[in-house]
């Protein structure tokens, strides 16, 4: 088990140009999408709590990239980056956001609850930690059937206190399940540090509790939170059971929209502001000459339109028809 | 047509609905090494192996949570929480996953789950003689199942286990060794189907559960006061099946309800109030309720006997919606 | 007198109560550094210190459990539980402890705790808009109180602290900004009293929380008609105060009853079922329900609209008890 | 932290022989006292569950005898053990089992729920883990006040695996609360064995999820259990916060009297009872010359006359008062 702080080691495919250009454009979709999905919510487009991701972006495609196809994803609130980052239609995401009947969840969820069943995007979800025990139980199904399907579970450093994650995990580690629990770790549950809520403000070391390895990851970085990624899920696909990610990370915004950030100071935001992991991502790949600034503007102007047409399509769109309301309640009414 | 337990017939729905279909299985705490603590699953795991009959922690989020899980990607869980008392600590997985998750994810996913728990109990004392169905009738997106014979147990239990949506299926601990008649032969009995379980011109008794027992004993004692009661056995609480309640009210022009759970904002109420709703003009008198005395269920026997409602109880109240004048006070609760 | 919000009102109640009292403080998530997350809280943490407002961990048992082990020595806290939709993962803290405490253990301990929590919500979709009352309604042992005007707020939860039994404080999160007259002196309200907030001759609304306010606005609008509505405020939920409902009915002959909440097994089923009960032979006409519309709650902007009751569904319904001949079909729900 | 199996230094005054003889006495009184209480319970004259602790007596009494007085204890159904070690009446908590007005809790509670506001033993609770919060909250209470009382919190190696037992222990680990957290593993909950059930068998390595020092003790060794709880106790005292002890038993009968035993093989258990913590204590006694067979018979037959009289108190005992039901349900009712 590890327990260490650890730096994941780069995977040969990582230094494959397409690869590299495709995470930095899932990056910075996501970056716009949720300054598009911002100004909506203002203008009154968008309604309840919307939970932007902005500055966890590279954590949102690192955990989601490293995936097959047919693996599982189960994610909370805040996870318009991971549905971006599974390739679920941009349109049909912001059609979500603005409660239409194009949306992933035809308009019923919301930004909290951003779904695809295509995509084996099994849900965001908004009782913190609730969705935990799913996760184990899509991996339970997974072990029931034979299959190699590998269960991700997405959620924050506030989640883990809950009862919800402690009896998942300890299920997750008695039956060897096929899951990795990555825990975007941006220092704040809303409003509360860390070091206030939890006993150890290392997430990784709960690991330990529950028999499967622990690990604490860069979660600015891209590639590392893929590589670290991919290592858990090809061990939970080789039937050696779940493992504990840590992502340490930090959001730039407010925990919702409604956020005054009372609790933590202009100067904290701003030295990770500095650390930009898109603006990071960029000057790397431009340094190591994977591309020049020509070919990124170029992509950065296609992912403007995407989310152009997305915003257009989100807002043509009709709302649900009324007589629906009862759809859905049962499938078996 | 075998004369079988109620605790017989169950176990013959599981076992029956494990060998049609691969993809049913059990989980819950001591259900399989234990025998199940009330031995309904009693050598199901030496016939089925620990893949389908699995012994879980004690972890109730965790068990409903990853039935859900598993739900949703198409397996057939059945989850057997101990008693309703324990489904407590879980509840928020029945009522913000399981019954919401085919609805808030617009249609995508599906969540075909039973959840078998067990209601009633003597000599427990507070926390551990509950009759809580209630709080589950209450939700959209359940169902609630709460059968009174042997032969609606196994039928009302294939069909939950059938079903494609959640099912709350209460068995009561009091119930388990009563003997009735039992087809040899498949057989389901539909969710949401009230059953005339006596006939009767006089009064009206709708009962469910346990309750249905002590309403036919109370019949067959208003039988010997020349009181010929119709008792109504609702059999499933959500989606409530009020049509053969209406009509025989229609024909006996009073209603007494019973139930065992604490009559403020019980079972009860809502039959009572829709009652009075849709047959006003048919009522002679008003609807009556026996149910528990509204205190946390006492230890003693003599104060647990007296908080608990029976058919002399509903013999009274079935006296008193007919103004029959009696020597006791009336019903309790 | 001075004209306050609803949620100054409850402000104004912690702080005097804390300035009276020692043994009263306040724990939450998110409560103290963040500003609460309805602010009702703000600047209670500036004035009373980290001792007196203390912020959580996301561990809504542990709270809810904590606090219950504070009072039973003797200290008066008032736990936030953020939304009434997250009381669920710690439900058997209140109804297996709190509500047990005082008769299971013969009296010996007493459980004086507050538990502020807030219902409603919009556009929030199906897990963060729910009105969950009649679960803690049902509970012997519990008192449920749910305030629709700053003055009954302020004047409730006041009561509320200083009362030696647990007590489950509802607000509403579209009330907080509503306003009303707050009288300067110290005073309490009773819990468990009924107020007439309106006489009318006619036909008895019954309601609680925003629906209060619903109804007021139904009556106006009705009094446009010719039709007095005489509006009854539960106030408390547990102990139910019947009297007044009674006593209006007795003059109206006919009643509505209003909840937020779904219909099925909610509030107003109770309120119904008793006004039968106990008014049989005042009554002119079925007592008729308006609430939810049997769904999880849409997203959708308009699907949210259909779902929820408002004024004119209570005005449609007060006309249909009155038999009068309307367009529209009646009511939600 | 220490995260190695430990074995306790002996103390000072556990060479004194008066205290050697009192611990005997406690470990003997328990057994008899349980064994006269299976016997009543064959009889009828006990209900419900029983759960005996008959095997685990030096665990019981060991962590016990290691408070002051004003120092507090929760803990859970299995706990008739712990309130004779605290010096609760063995007639009063022999008519508790038996439902007498006499008993400790007036005969509300049972077996499950003994409480003696008197000895600050705040209850044995039957909801597997719901306790442990609570006790967190009144070591809160201590800490809130300043004043240097600790609590002792008893449960099981199952509820190590509830979300309550998380939350409530990082709670504790966040805030540095005065609480002992002491885990009876008897190796099984109900018929799970804890390697079934835990993803860690070595539960105290738990502790180091919540930053607090975990110990694992031989809990068949009154010594060494006493001086484990003092160091802890202490600990909390001097305000260096919580710690997480595992005291590793086994009890010789079921579960409960309802319990076949299916689960474990007959030389298992006769290999433990050949280990009997009570003998072996007996033994060192004698071979350390602390006392002879005389005067340790001595003992047993005073132990033997005080557990009839108890007997013949709780049947001689009257009912709780028909007349009294509606007690203690609130305190303002
Ligand atoms: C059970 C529950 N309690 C409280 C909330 C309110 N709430 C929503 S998000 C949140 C903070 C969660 O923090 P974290 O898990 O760190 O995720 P982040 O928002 O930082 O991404 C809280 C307290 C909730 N939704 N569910
Ligand atoms: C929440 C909850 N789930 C299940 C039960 C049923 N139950 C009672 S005792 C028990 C086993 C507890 O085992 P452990 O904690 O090891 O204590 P032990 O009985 O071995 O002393 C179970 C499952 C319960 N009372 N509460
Ligand atoms: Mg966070
Ligand atoms: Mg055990």
């Amino acid at each position: 088990m590890s327990t260490e702080r650890q730096e994941a080691v780069l995977l040969p495919h990582q230094q494959d140009k397409d690869h590299l250009l495709d995470l930095y454009r899932k990056m910075f979709l996501i970056r716009r999408f949720e300054e598009r999905a911002a100004e909506a919510y203002t203008q009154g487009k968008i309604g309840g709590f919307l939970h932007l991701a902005i500055g966890e972006e590279a954590a949102n495609v690192g955990t989601i990239v490293a995936l097959r196809d047919d693996d599982d994803v189960f994610t909370h609130y805040r996870s318009h980056g991971h549905a971006l980052a599974r390739g679920m239609d941009p349109g049909a995401v912001m059609a979500e956001l603005f409660g239409k009947t194009t949306g992933v969840s035809r308009g019923r969820g919301g930004s909290m609850h951003l779904a695809s069943l295509e995509h084996h995007f099994w849900g965001g979800y908004a009782i913190v930690g609730g969705h935990i025990p799913l996760a184990v139980g899509m991996a339970l199904a997974h072990q029931y059937r034979g299959l190699d399907r590998v269960v991700l579970c997405i959620f924050g450093d506030g989640a883990v206190n809950t009862g919800a994650f402690h009896e998942a995990l300890n299920m997750a580690g008695v039956w060897k399940l096929p899951v990795v629990f990555a825990v975007s770790n941006n220092l704040y549950g809303m409003g509360t540090a860390i070091e206030r809520s939890s006993a150890v403000t290392e997430v990784y070391k709960r690991a330990a509790a529950y028999n499967m390895p622990g690990r604490r990851i860069n979660g600015n970085d891209v590639l590392q939170v893929e590589a670290a990624v991919r290592d858990a899920v090809e061990r939970a696909r080789a039937g050696e059971g779940p493992s504990l990610l840590e992502l340490v990370t930090y959001r730039f915004r407010g925990h919702s929209m409604a956020d005054a950030e009372l609790y933590r100071s202009k100067e904290e935001v701003e030295q990770y502001k500095a650390r930009d992991p898109i603006v990071a991502f960029r000057r790397r790949l431009e340094e190591q000459g994977v591309a020049d600034a020509g070919a990124l503007s170029a992509i950065e102007k296609e992912v403007e339109d995407t989310v152009e047409a997305a915003v257009r399509f989100a807002e043509e769109s009709p709302e649900p028809d009324p007589g629906t309301i009862f759809d859905y309640i049962y499938v078996n009414p | 047509m075998a004369d079988i337990t109620y605790r017989e017939a169950l176990r013959q729905a599981l076992r029956e609905e494990m060998l049609r279909d691969e993809r049913v299985f059990l989980l819950g705490e001591d259900i399989g090494a234990y025998g199940g603590s009330y031995a309904v699953t009693k050598g199901l795991l030496e016939e089925f192996g620990e893949k389908r009959v699995k012994d879980t922690p004690i972890s109730e989020t965790a068990i409903i949570g990853a039935a859900v899980g598993a739900a949703m990607d198409g397996l057939r869980p059945v989850a057997e929480i101990m008693t309703i008392n324990f489904t407590l600590v879980a509840i928020d997985q029945v009522i913000n996953n399981a019954a919401k998750i085919h609805y808030m994810f617009g249609g995508q996913f599906r969540c075909p789950l039973v959840i078998r728990t067990v209601g009633g109990g003597r000599r427990l004392a507070a926390t551990h003689s509950q009759n809580l169905e209630v709080l589950f009738a209450h939700i959209p997106g359940l169902k609630v199942v709460a059968p009174a014979t042997p032969y609606d147990a196994k039928g009302l239990l294939k069909a939950a286990i059938r079903d494609d949506d959640p099912v709350v299926f209460i068995e009561h601990s009091l119930l388990y060794s009563t003997r009735g008649p039992v087809p040899d032969e498949d057989y389901v009995v539909p969710i949401g189907v009230s059953d005339i379980k006596r006939r009767g011109r006089d009064v009206t008794i709708v009962a469910y559960s346990r309750m249905t027992r002590e309403a036919l004993i109370a019949a067959e004692e208003l039988a010997k006061q020349g009181i010929e009661a119709e008792v109504v056995d609702l059999r499933t609480l959500r989606p409530l099946d009020m049509g053969p309640v209406l009509d025989s009210v229609a024909r006996t022009n009073r209603a007494v309800v019973v139930g065992e759970d604490w009559r403020s904002f019980g079972i009860g109420a809502e039959v009572a109030a829709r009652i009075q709703e849709e047959a006003f003009d048919e009522l002679d008198a008003p609807v009556l309720r026996v149910s528990q005395l509204e205190v946390p269920t006492p230890y003693a026997a003599n104060l647990e006997k007296l908080a608990f409602p029976g058919s002399r109880q509903i013999v009274e109240a079935c006296q008193q919606v007919l103004n029959i004048q009696v020597g006791a006070p009336v019903a309790a609760g």
